[in-house]
């Protein structure tokens, strides 16, 4: 009787089409795939690496604390905001922090749909990063209210005082995107981690651990049964998430263009901003994914291939915010609306202008190294590129709200904008949680999803084979 | 026959199979041989059990109805408080401006229809379910890694502990054991 | 017009099609697009690093814990702290709790008064209003006199006496100023001197006077640091003898100011503003007067006039006297610098086809050569008794006040002063810097102080003594004409304070008796009425005495007037000293709504500046809010440059009344002390003045950053003749869409609908509407780190613009309040319904409910909604809390707030009238902003109703609603500004 | 370890998932609760005064008519708390040494108000009027119930925003004719429907709604 493991020795590990990289590296069984994955959690020590960013990320955290408690005890004006930027960063960070949140929804939803194999590998991390961009994204827009602790009232509930929200405003339809955005995301990511708990279970080797992660998985046995409700609330889930993912931003959008100011007011902002959000997204996915394969010595199943993947998505979105662009000052121009046009004027050479052409630069000019194949697959380079894309991406949405809101229809309330300590060190603070949450996720849930990575094992269907 | 779990009566008869292949064969042919209460276990969706082992799936039905209800909900919630409730004049616009109720009412739908379809999968695998007589076998452990089982209930009418003992052993399982219920 | 010099300079030419018609532009910085400019743009704005280190905000911390109590009253889920009820022991007559009580009086503004009506709320008085009878106001107030009720609640008020610092009882006083003025009665109170600001109360005159009878040797000085004293130079050249002047715009065809800001500054400026703006803008506006403004820096009174001509102080002499030589005034001869000639002789013709509908206007600071030229040009065009009245000084006692501190202040330095009695007044700061008054005064044996603020003077002397403020006590003034008052008291003393009246009445018969027994004995002696009861009744009531203006006199002009003028030489740079049009002298730094009140042109608040013309500035290599040392007769002060349009070339102004040390939390350290460079015998500037870079820089908080209307059409302006022309000019300007150019069905205002119309011929930029709307809205001061952080309060606005050349630009004012939107931006943006329409079309705002998105901010295409950022409300000062209006709620922290048209007033009489069952009839509803505006600028009222003011003047063809592009349908609506220049003269048009 | 869980591990597993969400939805419902509870309105709480003021004496006793006291109920939003010269009308011949009308005499004595505990206290941010309720046929007792019976004063009604509302959105429901505004213990005619809307036509009374009927 010969086991899978020899047999998968003879059987030749077949390319996809259309591509000479492979999605996965190197000799595969199931007993090692499961075993890679699962020690990273319970096994093998916990790498240096992961103490330096995780203390790092803490001190950044315990900031963060800092600021929001000095923040509710003085007021929000501890901001740089005023009349008129009435909105800065927060907005510019909640922004920025959905956005991100976008790729691993896309990643795990959009792209299941479309069957791409390859995303078995990222998806996991993905969406946890979803979770937790989405959670930082999320405080923002309470923490900038005058009144944080009447936030509820943003919310429909029966109250002694007959009075509702106003649903015609984008900010409540922001509150129910945003929650419901969370919730699903929270949602299919466990669901799809609840098999691979199971495995977190099965091979515990404590008594403690069995029952976290037996708690956690529900029960799970792996039954045919299972697997069919299990797949069937996947894809249904999928198909709810991929719509839901462009709504979230066109509603995030929405916030600027239902204003009628100049730079806001603007029909062409929900694909843009849904592009640049997927943009930042795979930015923030490369960003996390390089570091970690190295780390945790995973370059045999998040592979170049990924790697040069996102590049090409990063690519094409890069090129649709490119298009954007341009055809901003063109409308403008077109309508021969004078504020519109002196807005446009304003972001080229006015004050804030740096934000303008270092956007620019970030987001359109360096990324054009995308085209280049060594630019795709090389982790140091792509990284780079990456990183670039994300500052460039935060850069985009400040530059958006600031320039619009400085320099609006009346020179007379004309004003200048500059940050506060406070809004710097919010946002460095949040992504000191981002990395925290995510560090842990690291250390105690499977970032990569097991069951998943099994189905792309050649000899995972019966007869043998790989399915597309 | 190797005994999984010495205490209490017999809970089933589990084939411990080491590739996907032989799974679905022999469960294809437990079915045949007109077993109703038997159940393949896998450490990933293996499509082909789908036809093989019964079941019926009500989860795409009840996300529809979900999602109908979010929808309804919301645009129902939106409507009386503007119309009814306490109606405002807001800037001059109409108390029903329907535009702008779309988006919380796809917010909606999306939101019952996904908390449908996660409760509803969860629900119907009957979870929370942490104690399971499958568990008293110990080498189960591996079917979340590598092995596959086929597990055939006592309870079912056609049990025979010989007969079913056989046709399991016709797919030449690395093992074949003896389930007890405690 | 220099064309081609200005295009370049407006950044968004190349875009806009509207810059081929108008140029527009703004601070000076933004003319250049030169990096140094650029780099200014930036640093001109405040890093907020330091914002949690500021002074108030140290404060704020002990504000917490009582700020967390307001705070919870504005939630939803906390239980209110329990409140108490304190009915009447024995109710008072008339007093109806939840009615305001309206009391005459007046408010002395430098001494001149205005009367006013003090509305009151169970005893404390918390907003003035303008008393319709009194000739000085007609119903309209100044900002002074808006403001005067803050320094009746000012937590800086002098609240006990005190001799060296240690407190004494009223009694220990009394017998301590009795123990050192007996001495002196043996040489007839030779050695006793009394120190006062001018006095023009008849009682408190007859108080002194009595107090000389009784001390012969004793002697009586005044000092007015801003006083008329060249006014009464000028006077004595022409006529040889003092005399009051004032004006009737009302029959003035031409008017020609030389220096003057007789629009917004100085006595009576709120019944000129009055009667010149009825004279503009009344009726069909065919019959326009015409103003020219000759002077030597940027005033609102030159923004307004048609045709204006920077010229430096001295330069004004020659003019007014070249043009007085044109008018053919007997016995003179032009200067012969044949300066001007085009102005000289256009502005002399159209003087002369005017001649007794016309009137030539000096300055109060301007020199007394140009005042007696004034008077001899009103003279020669028949203007006298007409346009100009004269009547006998408004002072009790009309003397050389420069000559006669000198005397004291010599006297002092002599020794021969044993007792020095200062009653109000402020020497020791504002007295001129040669006198050194402050060392002085320590020579002198007993000083005493009797003043409203425990002062630089105060602290300097040895006994200080709270002075009551006008509103606690009884007294009596007069207006510029005039007419007198009978000031009453509105709430008692809030500190153990004393008048003049009744400390110089303790030293005439002790222990002296109350103010209000001396003011009514001395009218009893005075009016020696039978039914003085009566008349005294009546009296008090009105807030004047009937028929009290003086009457007018006919001086005669000297034969030899002219041969005592002399010839001013300059050199260098000219400096120029003004009173603040605010801060006056400097007696108002401490009340925080003056001191961030955004002055009328710079619109700078919290500082004064050194005013430069752009191209001096250039010259000397300075920019705004650089740093510099003025040196003026070896005198040096570090002052900050604000670089105004429309200052004359080498020219220098800088305002009295800032850079005080000891007035208060507020005045202390705001601005620069110009009194250090004012010498006795250049009161109000000569030339000569050194300005030397100092290599660092202030920052200068301005509410209004950017003067360029960008060439859009915020502004609509037509000159008489074109609107002549082409009547229909506003309908062509604007982009109003059609209303049914929308998706929508409308809504319909089938009640009231309140809407307001502002007259921008009207508006003279006096600001008076801003600090009514302060003191009737509850509206917090924030301090200049927050100014400077773009955080300023002010529910109304006045935007300023400039436009054409930066060396004598034309300016505009536009007071900008809520716009009541019809189709508000703001309201749809609000998730919480904080913000929407009331029935009547009111855009209300419902602070509780505000949970500070800030989103209706920047959905408001006006920016006229303003947020609480931080805690910016006072929670703590108990005095503070007593001006609040009770029927306009507190706004907290985090809450966002803006002009509801004054909602409380219009809620309160719509249920008046609801109770006696009728409508509300026109004008019965007045907008803070409306009621206190001296030109009538601003009407409100229902516009459904079309035989109301308001309606009847949207109907008109100026009217046109700002941005109207953006379709917002605001009820705020403006009638475009006409002027009417000269067509003889081509400059500044 | 396969069967590590115990099969009440199941039971209980379930059991804390039903906790989890009846705790969420008890916290909701007591929250609810609570801000309609007298603990949050005081409604029907009867406050300790410095005098023990007896409505139900001299309303229900002595048949004095509410104006006598709170006199500017009819022409101004504060319908007073009289002053003590009032009590003193009659109090200085009646009961004149009784010692729990002490506080009454000493404030008298001393020209010190007595400190009486709000009852009706209405946020700062809110604006009532009572004249205009008053004039336009709203009786004493609508909101302030039956002050005849009552020997301390409470609320009588919660002051929520919501029962505001819920008058000024159908004032016709609760509308009484003028002469009836302050007599306790009217009952309203069967047809208040109908009535109600003559009324409401006759004395000219608006439906007001708007924000800043009550918040200025």
């Amino acid at each position: 009787m010969t086991t899978v493991a020899e047999k998968q020795l003879q059987t030749p590990r077949r390319p996809e089409p259309g591509t000479s990289l492979p999605v996965i590296a190197g000799a595969e069984s199931f007993g090692t795939l499961t075993e890679q994955i699962t020690s990273v959690v319970l096994t093998r020590p916990t790498p240096p690496f992961w103490y330096y960013t995780f203390a790092v990320g803490m001190a950044a955290l315990i900031m963060f604390v800092v600021s929001v408690i000095y923040l509710l005890y003085r007021g929000v004006g501890v901001f740089g905001i005023e009349i008129p930027v009435a909105w800065s960063f927060a907005i510019t960070n909640f922004v920025w922090w959905i956005g991100i949140g976008h790729a691993g929804t896309l990643i795990s939803a959009i792209l299941l749909l479309l069957n791409q194999g390859w995303r078995n590998s990222i998806n996991r991390f993905a969406e946890a990063m979803t979770i937790f961009a989405v959670m930082c994204a999320g405080l923002f827009p309470l923490l900038h209210l005058g009144r944080p602790w009447l936030f509820y009232w943003l919310l429909p509930y029966p109250n002694t005082m007959h009075v509702q929200p106003q649903f015609r405003s984008p900010l409540v339809w922001d509150v129910f995107a945003v929650s419901t955005y969370a919730t699903v995301s929270l949602l299919f990511w466990y669901l799809g981690m609840v098999p691979d708990l199971a495995s977190l279970r099965d091979r515990a080797k404590n008594r403690f651990a069995y029952g976290f992660y037996g708690v956690l998985c529900l029960g799970w046995r792996g039954a045919s049964r299972h697997w069919r409700y299990h797949e069937t609330a996947s894809l249904l889930l999928a198909g709810l998430a991929t719509p839901l993912v462009l709504s979230v931003h066109t509603v995030v959008s929405f916030d600027f263009t239902i204003a009628i100011l100049p730079g806001w007011h603007s029909t062409i902002f929900p694909p843009y901003f849904v592009a640049g959000a997927i943009y930042s997204g795979f930015a923030m996915v490369l960003i996390l994914a390089i570091p970690l394969r190295k780390v945790y010595h995973l370059e045999n199943l998040v592979t170049e291939r990924h790697l040069n993947n996102c590049a090409k998505v990063m690519l094409a979105t890069g090129l649709i915010l490119a298009y954007t662009y341009a055809i901003e000052p063109f409308t403008s121009w077109y309508s021969g609306d004078t504020f519109e046009m002196a807005v446009v004027h304003n972001r080229a050479v006015g004050p804030h202008s740096w934000t303008f052409w270092v956007t620019l630069s970030c987001n359109v000019f360096i990324p054009q190294l995308l085209w280049f194949r060594k630019w795709r697959t090389d982790p140091k380079r792509l990284f780079l590129v990456s990183f670039v894309i994300l500052y460039g991406m935060w850069l985009e949405r400040y530059m958006i709200i600031i320039t619009s809101l400085h320099r609006d229809f009346l020179p007379s309330s004309w004003s200048n904008f500059i940050a506060s300590p406070w809004d710097v060190s919010v946002l460095v603070g949040s992504i000191g949680l981002f990395v925290v949450c995510f560090l842990l996720f690291v250390r105690f849930l499977p970032m990569i999803s097991i069951f998943e990575m099994r189905e792309l094992l050649p000899f995972s269907r019966p007869g043998g084979g790989v399915e597309k | 026959m190797r005994i999984g779990s010495s205490t209490g009566p017999l809970y089933a008869y589990a084939a411990e199979f080491d590739g996907p292949t032989k799974l679905v064969d022999a469960a294809r042919a437990v079915r045949e041989a007109g077993y109703k209460r038997f159940e393949a276990y896998s450490p990933y969706p293996v499509k082909e059990l789908d036809e093989i082992v019964p079941g019926w799936n009500p989860v795409p039905a009840l996300v529809l109805f979900a999602g109908i209800a979010g929808a309804g909900t919301a645009w129902i919630m939106q409507s009386w408080i503007a119309i009814v409730d306490f109606p405002i004049n807001v800037g001059g616009r109409p108390l029903y401006s329907w535009p702008a109720f779309v988006p919380i009412t796809f917010e909606l739908t999306v939101l019952f229809a996904s908390a449908a379809a996660f409760f509803g999968a969860l629900g119907l695998c009957g979870f929370p379910l942490l104690h399971h007589p499958v568990f008293n076998l110990k080498e189960f452990g591996r079917a979340s890694d590598d092995r596959f089982f086929l597990c055939i209930e006592a309870r079912d009418h056609k049990f025979n502990v010989r007969k079913t003992a056989e046709l399991l052993n016709e797919f030449e399982p690395l093992e074949l054991w003896e389930v007890g219920k405690d | 017009m220099k064309t081609e010099q200005t295009r370049d300079l407006v950044p968004l030419e190349a875009l806009t099609d509207a810059a081929a018609r108008k140029r527009y532009w703004r601070s000076l910085e933004e003319l250049s697009d030169s990096p140094e400019f650029q780099e200014l743009l930036h640093t001109e704005f405040p890093p907020n690093a330091t914002e949690f280190l500021d002074e108030v905000s140290r404060r704020r911390f002990i504000q917490l814990a009582a700020a967390s109590f307001g705070l919870a009253g504005l939630t939803a889920c906390t239980r209110q702290p329990p409140e108490k009820i304190l009915p009447y022991v024995n109710p008072p007559e008339n007093a109806i709790p939840g009615h305001p009580l309206y009391f005459a009086t007046a408010v002395p503004v430098a001494g001149v008064a205005e009367g006013v009506l003090v509305e009151t709320h169970l005893g404390r008085p918390t907003k003035v209003e303008g008393n319709g009878e009194h000739p000085a106001s007609l119903g309209a107030t100044s900002v002074h006199s808006q403001a005067s009720v803050l320094d009746l609640y000012d937590p800086d008020r002098a609240k006990e006496i005190s001799h060296l610092g240690v407190w004494q009882s009223w009694e220990d006083f009394q017998l301590a100023l009795m123990q050192s003025l007996t001495p002196l009665r043996s040489g007839k109170g030779e050695r006793f001197r009394i120190l006062t600001d001018t006095v023009t109360s008849p009682s408190l005159g007859a108080q002194i006077q009595a107090v000389l009878a009784m001390f012969p040797g004793a002697k009586w000085y005044q000092y007015d640091p801003a006083g008329r004293h060249s006014a009464r130079a000028g006077a004595l050249t022409a006529f040889g003898r003092d005399v009051n002047t004032y004006y009737r715009f009302d029959k003035a065809d031409v008017v020609l100011a030389l220096d003057s800001d007789f629009l917004a500054c100085g006595p009576g400026s709120t019944r000129f503003a009055h009667d010149f703006a009825n004279r503009r803008a009344g009726g069909d506006r065919s019959n326009m007067n015409r103003l020219y403004s000759i002077e030597s820096s940027m005033t609102s009174t030159g923004g307004k006039a048609d045709h204006r001509l920077p010229l430096r102080y001295a330069e004004i002499e020659l003019f007014a006297r070249d043009l007085a030589a044109s008018l053919g005034v007997a016995g003179l001869t032009t200067s012969g610098s044949q300066n001007h000639p085009e102005w000289i002789s256009a502005v002399s013709r159209d003087l002369m086809a005017h001649r007794g509908a016309c009137v030539v206007v000096p300055g109060l600071h301007q020199s007394p050569a140009v005042h007696a030229l004034a008077h001899a040009m009103n003279s020669a065009l028949g203007n006298d008794g007409k346009t100009v009245i004269y009547t006998d000084p408004l002072e009790v006692q009309s003397t050389d006040q420069i000559a006669s501190l000198r005397e004291l202040v010599n006297d002092m330095d002599a020794g021969r002063v044993d007792v020095l009695l200062t009653l109000g007044g402020n020497p020791v700061y504002n007295a001129p810097q040669d006198f050194d008054f402050r060392a002085r005064l320590h020579k002198v044996k007993t000083t005493i102080r009797v003043g409203l603020h425990s002062d630089e003077t105060s602290v300097e002397c040895q006994w200080q003594v709270p002075e009551t403020h006008f509103m606690e006590d009884w007294g009596d003034t007069r207006a510029f004409d005039g007419t007198l008052t009978i000031q009453q008291p509105l709430i008692l003393p809030l500190y153990d304070s004393t008048s003049s009246l009744r400390l110089l009445d303790s030293i005439l018969n002790p222990p002296g008796r109350s103010s209000y027994e001396i003011v009514q004995n001395y009218w009893q002696k005075t009016n020696g009425a039978n039914n003085f009861e009566q008349w005294w009744r009546k009296s008090v009531h009105d807030g004047l005495i009937a028929d009290s203006a003086l009457p007018p006199l006919t001086p005669q002009l000297k034969t030899d007037w002219a041969q005592s003028l002399s010839s001013p030489g300059q050199q260098g740079i000219e400096l120029a000293f003004r009173p603040d049009p605010y801060l006056y002298d400097g007696r108002y730094a401490n009340n925080t709504w003056l001191q961030e009140l955004p002055q009328p042109m710079t619109k700078l608040t919290w500082d004064n500046a050194v005013h430069l013309s752009p191209a001096t500035a250039k010259q000397l290599n300075v920019g705004n809010q650089d740093r510099v040392e003025l040196n003026y007769r070896g005198n040096k002060v570090e002052a900050s440059i604000w670089i105004s349009p429309g200052q004359p070339e080498n020219s220098a102004t800088i305002h009295l009344g800032w850079g005080r040390w000891h007035s208060g939390r507020a005045g202390n350290g705001a601005g620069f002390n110009a009194y250090a460079l004012r010498p006795s015998d250049a009161l109000w500037g000569g030339s000569g003045l050194q300005i030397r870079r100092l290599d660092k820089d202030y920052p200068l908080a301005t509410t209004q950053l950017h003067q360029s209307m960008e060439g859009r059409d915020l502004i609509l302006s037509a000159t008489a003749a074109e609107y002549k022309n082409n009547p229909d000019f506003v309908s062509h300007e604007t982009k109003q869409p059609p209303k049914e150019l929308t998706l929508y069905p409308q809504w319909n205002y089938t009640g009231y609908a309140w809407g307001m119309s502002i007259d921008l011929t009207r508006c003279v930029n006096c600001s008076a509407c801003v600090v009514a709307c302060q003191a009737e809205n509850n509206i917090p001061v924030v301090g200049k780190e927050q100014v400077l952080a773009r955080r300023a309060m002010h529910w109304l606005r006045i935007d300023t613009y400039y436009e054409g050349d930066p060396a004598n630009p034309r300016a505009f004012y536009q007071p900008v309040p809520c716009m009541q939107c019809e189709n508000a931006p703001c309201e749809l943006v609000c998730p919480v319904q904080a913000t929407n329409h009331s029935s009547d079309g009111l855009n209300d705002m419902v602070y509780n409910r505000c949970v500070g998105t800030r989103y209706c901010s920047n959905n408001c295409p006006y920016k006229v909604r303003r947020f609480n950022f931080l805690l910016f409300q006072d929670w703590v000062t108990e005095q503070t809390k007593l001006q609040r209006n009770p029927d306009v709620t507190v706004r907290s922290r985090g809450v966002m707030e803006k002009c509801t048209y004054c909602v409380q007033r219009i809620r309160e009489a719509d249920i008046q009238s609801r109770v006696e069952d009728r409508f509300i009839r026109d004008g019965e509803v007045q907008t803070a902003c409306q009621q206190a505006c001296p030109t009538r600028a601003i009407v409100f009222g229902d516009i459904n109703n079309h035989d109301n003011e308001v309606a009847k003047l949207k109907s008109l063809n100026l009217n046109y609603a700002l941005l109207a592009e953006l379709n917002t349908r605001p009820r705020t609506t403006y009638l475009a500004e006409l002027r009417n220049p000269n067509p003889e003269l081509k400059s500044n048009a | 370890m396969p069967q590590f869980f115990s099969r009440t591990a199941n039971s209980l597993a379930r059991l804390s998932l039903l906790a989890v969400v009846l705790g969420i939805a008890l916290i909701a419902w007591l929250g609810a609760m609570i801000v309609r509870s007298p603990y949050e309105t005081l409604q029907d709480v009867p406050r300790r005064q410095p005098v023990p003021f007896s409505h139900e004496h001299h309303v229900g006793g002595l048949g004095i008519d509410c104006r006598y006291c709170h006199t500017t109920v009819e022409e101004s939003s504060f319908a007073n708390i009289p002053a003590t010269k009032v009590c003193m009308n009659c109090h200085s011949q009646m009961w004149a040494v009784a010692p729990i009308l002490e506080p009454v005499r000493e404030s008298y004595r001393s020209g010190k108000s007595i400190e009486w505990t709000r009852v009706h206290d209405l946020p700062q941010f809110v604006y009532f009027n009572h004249s205009i309720h008053v004039n336009k046929g709203i009786g004493c007792e609508t909101c302030h119930g039956r002050v005849d019976r009552m020997p301390l004063i409470w609320q009588a009604q919660d002051l929520t925003m919501s029962w505001c509302l819920n008058c000024h959105r159908d004032p016709g429901m609760f509308v009484r004719p003028k002469e009836k505004v302050f007599e306790m213990g009217y009952t309203p005619p069967a047809n208040q429907r109908e009535f109600g809307r003559k009324l409401v036509k006759e004395y000219h009374i608006q439906s007001l709604t708007s924000c800043s009927t009550c918040h200025r």
